[in-house]
């Protein structure tokens, strides 16, 4: 259901986006929000009043998790993004409008279905 | 006539799924012990669930979200990640006494050593895991577990001295002979023997499983509210049983193998038969439903796909936690631990792990953003928040209980 | 940046002294309008006196039951206030400064975005 | 102020009071206990073993049970029985009345281990379980004889 209504709703980052479940476009599971990229903020930088607001860039997921829950910062190259372009609609869970295998967010759930659970008799039927 | 039947067997199917191996041993060794003076504790414990899968079952049928979805959303990554991890634990612990409590009822009707029995028992968990359908799973399970009402029949069958056991049921305050700290501490097992956690993960996850509907959740309503409480007058049957054969000849059940015999002797042969079977499919569905829950548990918390009704490969996470889960299973019991013990030790973990999944699920259920109009109604939220006060109580007394009494000894 | 380097700063305002915690960050979706979504800016912070901790968001929504949760953390997070991005002056690692002047605004949503 | 300081200060570390809580329960349990309470926990667990094996065999005699059940349920009161008779015989004595006792209660767990072993060899084939009961009954007075007066329920 594309949400077009969404134009000028109000929501809280922490209450309403962080430790969201992600959905792809068939309700597929994706992975749960860790964190949340900003573009716009300049550490230290006299912000101007009336410059562009920052803006939400992308969902931040995988090692994120560790970071913001033991500190510390992750290595920029290991962290996994999904843009936030893709996001279709916010409710109680965000659901994005494309399907999640083509997403690198989804990486080690394909890596484990190919290798290992695919490869036992039965995998790859649905439960008759 | 169909919707007669389908009723009947998700009535039958609770109570059959109701009773696990820590309800048989934990009644019986109540029973044992303190007769049917901690049968209050049953009624409490059950009220709760009935209360507890009910909330937890509209709010994932009405949000669609599944409980550590919202343990994690709501509680964040932090108290979330603690929740999963003593959750998960206990899960485990619960698991690892189920593949155990189906060896030893194997044993009883083979007399093979159940170590040779818990790869089995496991095999078969992960070849209906991996298989058969969710509705299927529930089903069986549930009707074959229904043949435990043998106990119920076996206490009528000993004629006991009925007011002699409502004496014990009304008898105030606690025994003379007990110390007080263990009559509390089988209190608190018992509370978790009948509100086990992984109930409510497999209640609503199920409720997503198979895609509730509001007309759905008022099934699910009848068989909670029927289903469960007898289920919970099973389990005092079973501790009724004890306390007519075993407690009068001071026998401490130990094992399983004392649960049954009263059964026996009220019965012979064709009861025993009955509560072989009876054990035999409560253990092995409440096996399934705990590795289906530690699967549920770490998807929902990591986000990761999930549920019986994707293939395999398409919950593949999902599915390879769970072998890894029946492998530690099976791994703990191959060190020759004491299946029963793993199971005292399990309902107590459960009390403590409860307020973990109950406070967010009470929380959610008032929240107009999960539930829109269908939030609590006073009266849930009257009887939920009573029940947020027993559950804090009694988890925050199980370990001081368990470390006083030396696990009730 | 990102969001959880800014959660739990410390806002003061234009003359240093501490108002309180950052514990949200209030966006809107709006803008230009991106492919599927519009786009989501920064339209203000929230910042909580009396508590660093993640709220459960009662005090922002007329959210009151169970009363036994709803009450205290209402009263824990009593006091918030909600600052608009405008009145942010500088953004540092770990403390946030506000504009002289930076208004108290009153921090509730309009309505719980509703997905379904 | 370093981040990590602030994430942690952030949120209360609930995974590390979870944690700790689990420990301490886990060694607490393991306290040992003076030889009264010792011996008289072994009595109790003797006498329990020895009922548990009567009933089984009466119930087999009468034909009310299997003999898988029966003899898992002699298996059990055996475990039991061994497990007492070494929790016993690994208790330091503290004068020479706990030294006695503990010798005698070897001595009568024994009886029971040998009452139980003949029954279990009777299912085998081995032997008839008539002279089963008998022996179980010794077994039991000189438990019963042995145990602190209201010691054992």
């Amino acid at each position: 259901m594309n949400d077009r209504r969404a134009i000028g709703r109000a929501l809280d980052a922490h209450l309403h986006l962080l430790d969201r479940q992600v959905l792809d476009r068939d309700d597929v599971p994706v992975t749960t929000v860790d964190d949340l990229e900003l573009v716009g903020i300049e550490l230290g930088a006299a912000i101007d009043r009336d410059a562009a607001p920052p803006r939400v860039t992308a969902i931040l997921t995988g090692s994120d998790l560790a970071t913001r829950i033991f500190g510390g910062r992750p290595p920029p190259s290991r962290r996994v993004r999904i843009p936030w372009e893709l996001v279709a609609e916010i409710g109680t869970a965000i659901r994005l409008g494309v399907a999640g295998d083509t997403l690198d967010a989804t990486w080690a759930e394909r890596w484990v279905s190919d290798h290992i659970i695919g490869r036992i008799p039965g995998g790859r039927h649905d439960p008759e | 006539m169909k919707r007669l039947f389908s009723v009947a067997l998700g009535i039958l199917t609770a109570i059959g799924g109701f009773v696990d191996i820590g309800d048989l041993v934990t009644n019986a060794v109540v029973g044992s012990r303190f007769g049917l003076g901690l049968a209050w504790v049953v009624l409490v414990g059950v009220v709760g669930i009935c209360v507890f899968a009910q909330m937890s079952g509209r709010v994932a049928a009405v949000s669609g979200r599944a409980t550590f979805e919202i343990i994690r959303e709501r509680l964040g990554p932090r108290a979330g990640l603690a929740n999963l991890g003593a959750s998960f634990l206990i899960n485990l612990l619960t698991l690892t006494a189920e593949i155990g409590g189906v060896a030893l009822a194997l044993q009883l009707a083979t007399s093979v050593d159940p170590l040779l029995w818990m790869p089995v028992a496991a095999f078969g968990v992960w070849i209906a895991v991996w298989r058969a359908r969710f509705r299927l799973l529930e089903n069986v399970t549930g009707l074959l577990g229904l043949t435990l009402i043998v106990f119920a029949v076996a206490l009528f069958m000993l004629a006991p001295d009925w007011n002699a056991l409502a004496g014990q049921a009304l008898q105030r305050g606690t025994p003379q002979d007990e110390p007080v700290a263990t009559y509390w501490f089988f209190a608190v097992a018992l509370f978790g023997a009948a509100m086990t956690p992984y109930e409510v993960f497999f209640f609503s996850s199920g409720a997503i499983e198979e895609r509730w509907t509001e007309k759905d959740l008022a099934t699910s309503r009848l068989n909670v509210l029927v289903g469960f409480p007898l289920g919970g007058l099973l389990s005092i049957a079973i501790a009724g049983c004890a306390a007519v054969v075993l407690l009068p000849a001071s026998i401490d059940v130990t094992s399983l193998s004392q649960v049954v015999l009263p059964v026996a002797d009220a019965g012979g042969k064709v009861a025993l038969a009955f509560a072989i079977v009876g054990i035999l499919a409560a253990t092995f569905g409440a096996a399934l439903e705990t590795t289906l829950s530690s699967g549920y548990t770490l998807a929902q918390y990591f986000g990761w796909s999930w549920g019986k009704f994707r293939r395999p490969a398409k919950a593949a996470r999902f599915h390879l936690s769970m072998i890894i889960c029946l492998f530690v299973a099976v791994a703990i019991l191959a060190t020759g631990v004491d299946p029963i013990v793993v199971t005292e030790f399990s309902v107590v973990f459960s009390a403590v792990a409860l307020p973990l999944t109950y406070l967010p699920i009470l929380i959610i259920a008032n929240d107009r953003e999960y539930m829109g109009d269908r939030v609590n109604g006073r009266g849930m939220n009257a009887i939920g928040t009573v029940y947020l006060v027993i559950i804090l109580i009694a988890a925050i007394a199980a370990i001081p209980l368990l470390i006083i009494t030396g696990g009730g000894a | 940046m990102i969001l959880s380097d800014l959660l739990g700063s410390d806002v003061v305002d234009a003359h240093g002294r501490r108002l309180g915690a950052l514990v949200d960050v209030r966006l809107e979706v709006s803008g230009r309008p991106r492919q599927l979504l519009a786009d989501t800016v920064v339209v203000g912070i929230l910042v909580s006196p009396r508590s660093r901790f993640s709220t459960w968001g009662f005090e922002r929504r007329d959210e009151h039951a169970p009363a036994i949760v709803a009450r205290p953390q209402r009263w824990l997070h009593r006091g918030m206030f909600l600052v608009d991005w405008r009145d942010v002056a500088v953004v540092d690692e770990g403390r946030v400064t506000l504009r002289d002047g930076a208004e108290h605004l009153d921090p509730s949503l309009r309505e719980a975005p509703r997905s379904h | 102020m370093s981040r990590s300081r602030r994430a942690s200060a952030r949120e209360r570390p609930h995974a590390a009071v979870i944690v700790v809580t689990f420990a301490v329960a886990a060694s607490l349990l393991t306290a040992c206990t003076n030889p009264g309470a010792e011996f008289d926990r072994a009595v109790e667990q003797g006498s329990t073993a020895v009922e548990t094996a009567r009933l089984a065999v009466a119930l087999e005699r009468d034909g009310r049970t299997f003999a898988s059940t029966t003899t898992t349920a002699l298996e059990d009161a055996r475990r039991e029985l061994v497990d007492a008779a070494s929790a016993v015989a690994e208790t330091d004595a503290e004068s020479p009345s706990d030294a006695a006792l503990r010798a005698d209660l070897l001595d009568a767990l024994a009886l029971g281990v040998t009452a139980v072993n003949e029954a279990l060899d009777a299912m085998a084939g081995i032997g008839t379980l008539d002279a089963v009961e008998p022996a179980l009954d010794e077994a039991e007075e000189a438990l019963d004889a042995l145990g602190a007066p209201g010691g054992t329920r």
